[in-house]
């Protein structure tokens, strides 16, 4: 346990260190949600309907790049060679990194929804339970994200090779998180809310566990 | 290791030809029974005898992912390349099989619905699945290393099987504020026998494909892996 | 001491022998356990020094070392044992810059640390005296000089057949996978396996 | 052309072919493709090893 302490220690510290690459990433995913309210139009009604649909869209494509860099660090001087070779467990040093980018998906989102509630008209809705999706969300993103990303990061062409393996896979949480959202913020009459909340806690508790499990696989040569 | 790579069965190389003649053969006979012999359905008319292909062809992608799914636990689990091999066999017959249901569904949602696709869970999910192999197919041919990427595509497989339930239980709910559930295909008894024949027909196919594909695979992974020259 | 010509196998074995490359034919042990079935068990015991430096750029060289002592989980390995290690490298002036701005030298200096920190029974070095500056080469000689005081066994793979001979007891000379020459460092041959 | 919806379809025929076809095409074009990839291997290989 203290081993995953160790290596959530070391995945923060690597993360503010290259914080500049986040304030690319948050970019990046503004950007997208400027682009889409471009390609459906000024329309503050399309907008403010869809506007779940797409802040997630943009944290979806922004967090591929995030998950993508998130394993740079690591493969520069065989670093986490070095560390598995001590030996780390495999299981700590996926959960270390899978928490710490969770985070960063998540501060990640927080502050995309400002921005939809600009651009779209949003009405942000509860902030507490949109918090909390984001949160549930960004984890189904996270677990089965970091495992893809450690794989394609040894790979030439991981960056599409990421997105190709993570997108099919985050159906569900897509679905459940955009439709969770804009429960929120536009009122759930018939209390789906909890359902979709279910489905998306189901998703990461099997993630979590299971790419626990196969990832030291992956990074044994 | 490397060298237990081939199949036990490499000499004969006429069963699989065989058992996958056997199984056109079949396919055949159960589509011409189910165009030709088998009553109009009261509603559907004569669009229902598309369920006579898509049915047995539905039952067996999802045969050939569940296939996947074991020849990827095993190969994590044994080693070799034995598994690995039956793993991408299965894996692109299930890919193609899943493409094919698509393609039917949305042939038989035309008439039936006026759309050609009605966002049915079943078929989304094996939309899903298409693209989830597809992209671990593509793993493969990214990957060069013969034992990384076993162990690679074993995980990725293992990973997306588990998430068909979920994908088909978001999609079903997702889909259910839209419209009510598309009409299951009922088959009454009459119109059992064709479906029955060419799901064993498309069986035999597939197994007979599979055993071929995973023979392809060896093959490669025999040259690739040239044992090293004997030392002196 | 390992020697023999570039992709003479020397890099593999030493890989193959810290568990980081797995033999695809035939067993390797170190240490008397095998590098499959007691991986876990050999890791524990062996220290690799390989070409790549397995270092974070981002972390300075004391981050580095610290890392390594917590996930070894050794109380007495804290940071005044890092710093202690870093001086005996020469590195204490420079043990709060990010290793991004490190030379190649320095780098190999931290590397050396490293494997001095563990204090492992066995010590895998490859080409511990690569890139390294003459007063570099004394300082490897006293990690060699050191590990073997504090009873490590060390396999080094170099092509200093010099000073190989100078400071190992035996010597093996690799072609192609195969071992060509095999005996007592003394009597290793100048260009033993190296010319020609 | 076909009624749609509730009522009773009549016709039809051209989805009915077009689902067969395209199911014909694509299962006997696979297993053409792999006959043809598994005649290229074993060639491949006859010529090396064995």
């Amino acid at each position: 346990m203290t081993q995953a302490l160790v290596a959530l220690r070391k995945d923060a510290l690597l993360q503010w260190r290259t914080r500049g690459r986040f304030v690319a990433v948050f970019v990046f995913g503004a950007t997208a949600l400027l682009l889409f309210s471009f390609a459906i139009g000024p329309s503050a009604g399309a907008l403010r309907q869809h506007a779940a649909g797409f802040l997630w869209l943009a944290l979806m494509l922004a967090s591929t790049l995030a998950l993508g860099d998130s394993f740079h660090g690591e493969m520069e001087n065989r670093a986490l060679e070095g560390l598995v070779l001590l030996p780390a467990s495999p299981v700590a040093l996926y959960y270390g990194k899978a928490l710490a980018n969770w985070a960063q998906l998540a501060l990640l989102g927080v502050a995309l929804v400002p921005f939809m509630v600009v651009l779209y008209d949003a009405p942000p809705g509860g902030a507490l339970p949109l918090i909390g999706l984001i949160l549930l969300g960004t984890a189904g993103l996270s677990f089965p994200g970091t495992l893809y990303a450690a794989m394609t990061v040894q790979v030439r062409g991981s960056q599409t090779l990421l997105p190709l393996l993570l997108f099919p896979l985050v159906v569900p949480v897509l679905l459940a998180a955009v439709s969770a959202t804009s429960l929120v913020m536009t009122g759930d009459p018939m209390d789906q809310l909890r359902s979709w909340t279910l489905l998306l806690v189901c998703f990461d508790l099997i993630y979590a566990s299971l790419c626990g499990l196969l990832f030291g696989r992956v990074v044994e040569s | 290791m490397a060298t237990a790579v081939m199949d036990t069965k490499t000499s004969d190389t006429s069963t699989p030809y065989m058992v996958a003649g056997a199984g056109l053969l079949l396919l055949v006979v159960g589509s011409y029974w189910g165009l030709a012999y088998a009553p109009r359905e009261t509603y559907m008319g004569d669009v229902q005898r598309i369920m006579y292909v898509h049915v047995p062809t539905a039952w067996n992608a999802m045969l050939a992912f569940t296939f996947a799914f074991g020849c990827a636990i095993a190969s994590l689990i044994r080693g070799g390349y034995r598994w690995d091999t039956r793993l991408e066999a299965s894996m692109e017959v299930g890919v193609v099989l899943s493409t094919l249901l698509c393609i039917q569904g949305a042939i038989w949602a035309k008439p039936t619905w006026g759309v050609w696709w009605d966002w049915d869970p079943r078929l989304t999910t094996t939309a899903v699945l298409v693209l989830a192999f597809s992209g671990i197919i593509a793993l493969r041919s990214f990957v060069d290393d013969p034992g990384r990427r076993a162990v690679w595509s074993a995980v990725a497989a293992i990973i997306a099987y588990v998430d068909v339930p979920i994908v088909y239980f978001s999609v079903k709910w997702w889909n259910s504020l839209h419209q009510m559930q598309s009409t299951p295909e009922t088959v009454s008894k009459a119109f059992h026998w064709p479906l029955r024949i060419n799901a064993i027909g498309i069986l035999l196919l597939m197994w007979g494909l599979i055993a071929l594909r995973a023979r392809i695979a060896a093959l490669r992974l025999e040259r690739q892996l040239q044992p090293p020259p004997e030392a002196a | 001491m390992l020697a023999g010509r570039n992709g003479s196998g020397k890099s593999t074995l030493l890989r193959v022998l810290a568990t980081a490359l797995r033999p695809d034919l035939g067993t390797a042990r170190v240490a008397g356990l095998d590098v499959v079935h007691d991986r876990d068990e050999v890791r524990s015991r062996v220290a690799l020094l390989d070409h790549k430096s397995q270092v974070y750029d981002v972390f300075s060289a004391l981050e580095n070392l610290e890392l390594v002592a917590r996930f070894l989980g050794d109380p007495k390995r804290d940071r005044a044992r890092c710093m202690a290690v870093l001086e005996e490298v020469g590195l204490a002036d420079r043990a709060r810059g990010p290793v991004a701005e490190f030379s190649a030298g320095m780098r190999k200096r931290l590397a050396l640390a490293r494997v001095l920190l563990k204090a492992p029974d066995v010590a895998l070095l490859d080409e511990p005296y690569g890139e390294l500056d003459p007063p570099g080469f004394r300082l490897v000689d006293g990690v060699l000089d050191r590990l073997r005081r504090q009873g490590s066994t060390v396999v080094m793979a170099t092509h200093l057949v010099d000073r190989g001979r100078e400071h190992c007891d035996r010597a093996l000379v690799l072609a192609a996978g195969g071992v060509e020459w095999d005996g007592a460092a003394r009597q290793l041959p100048a260009d033993a396996g190296i010319v020609a | 052309m076909t009624g749609i919806g509730v009522g009773v379809i009549e016709g039809g025929w051209e989805f009915v072919w077009g689902a067969y076809g395209a199911s014909a095409v694509i299962l006997i074009g696979y297993a053409v493709s792999i006959h043809r990839r598994y005649r290229a291997e074993r060639r491949r290989t006859g010529q090396g090893a064995r």
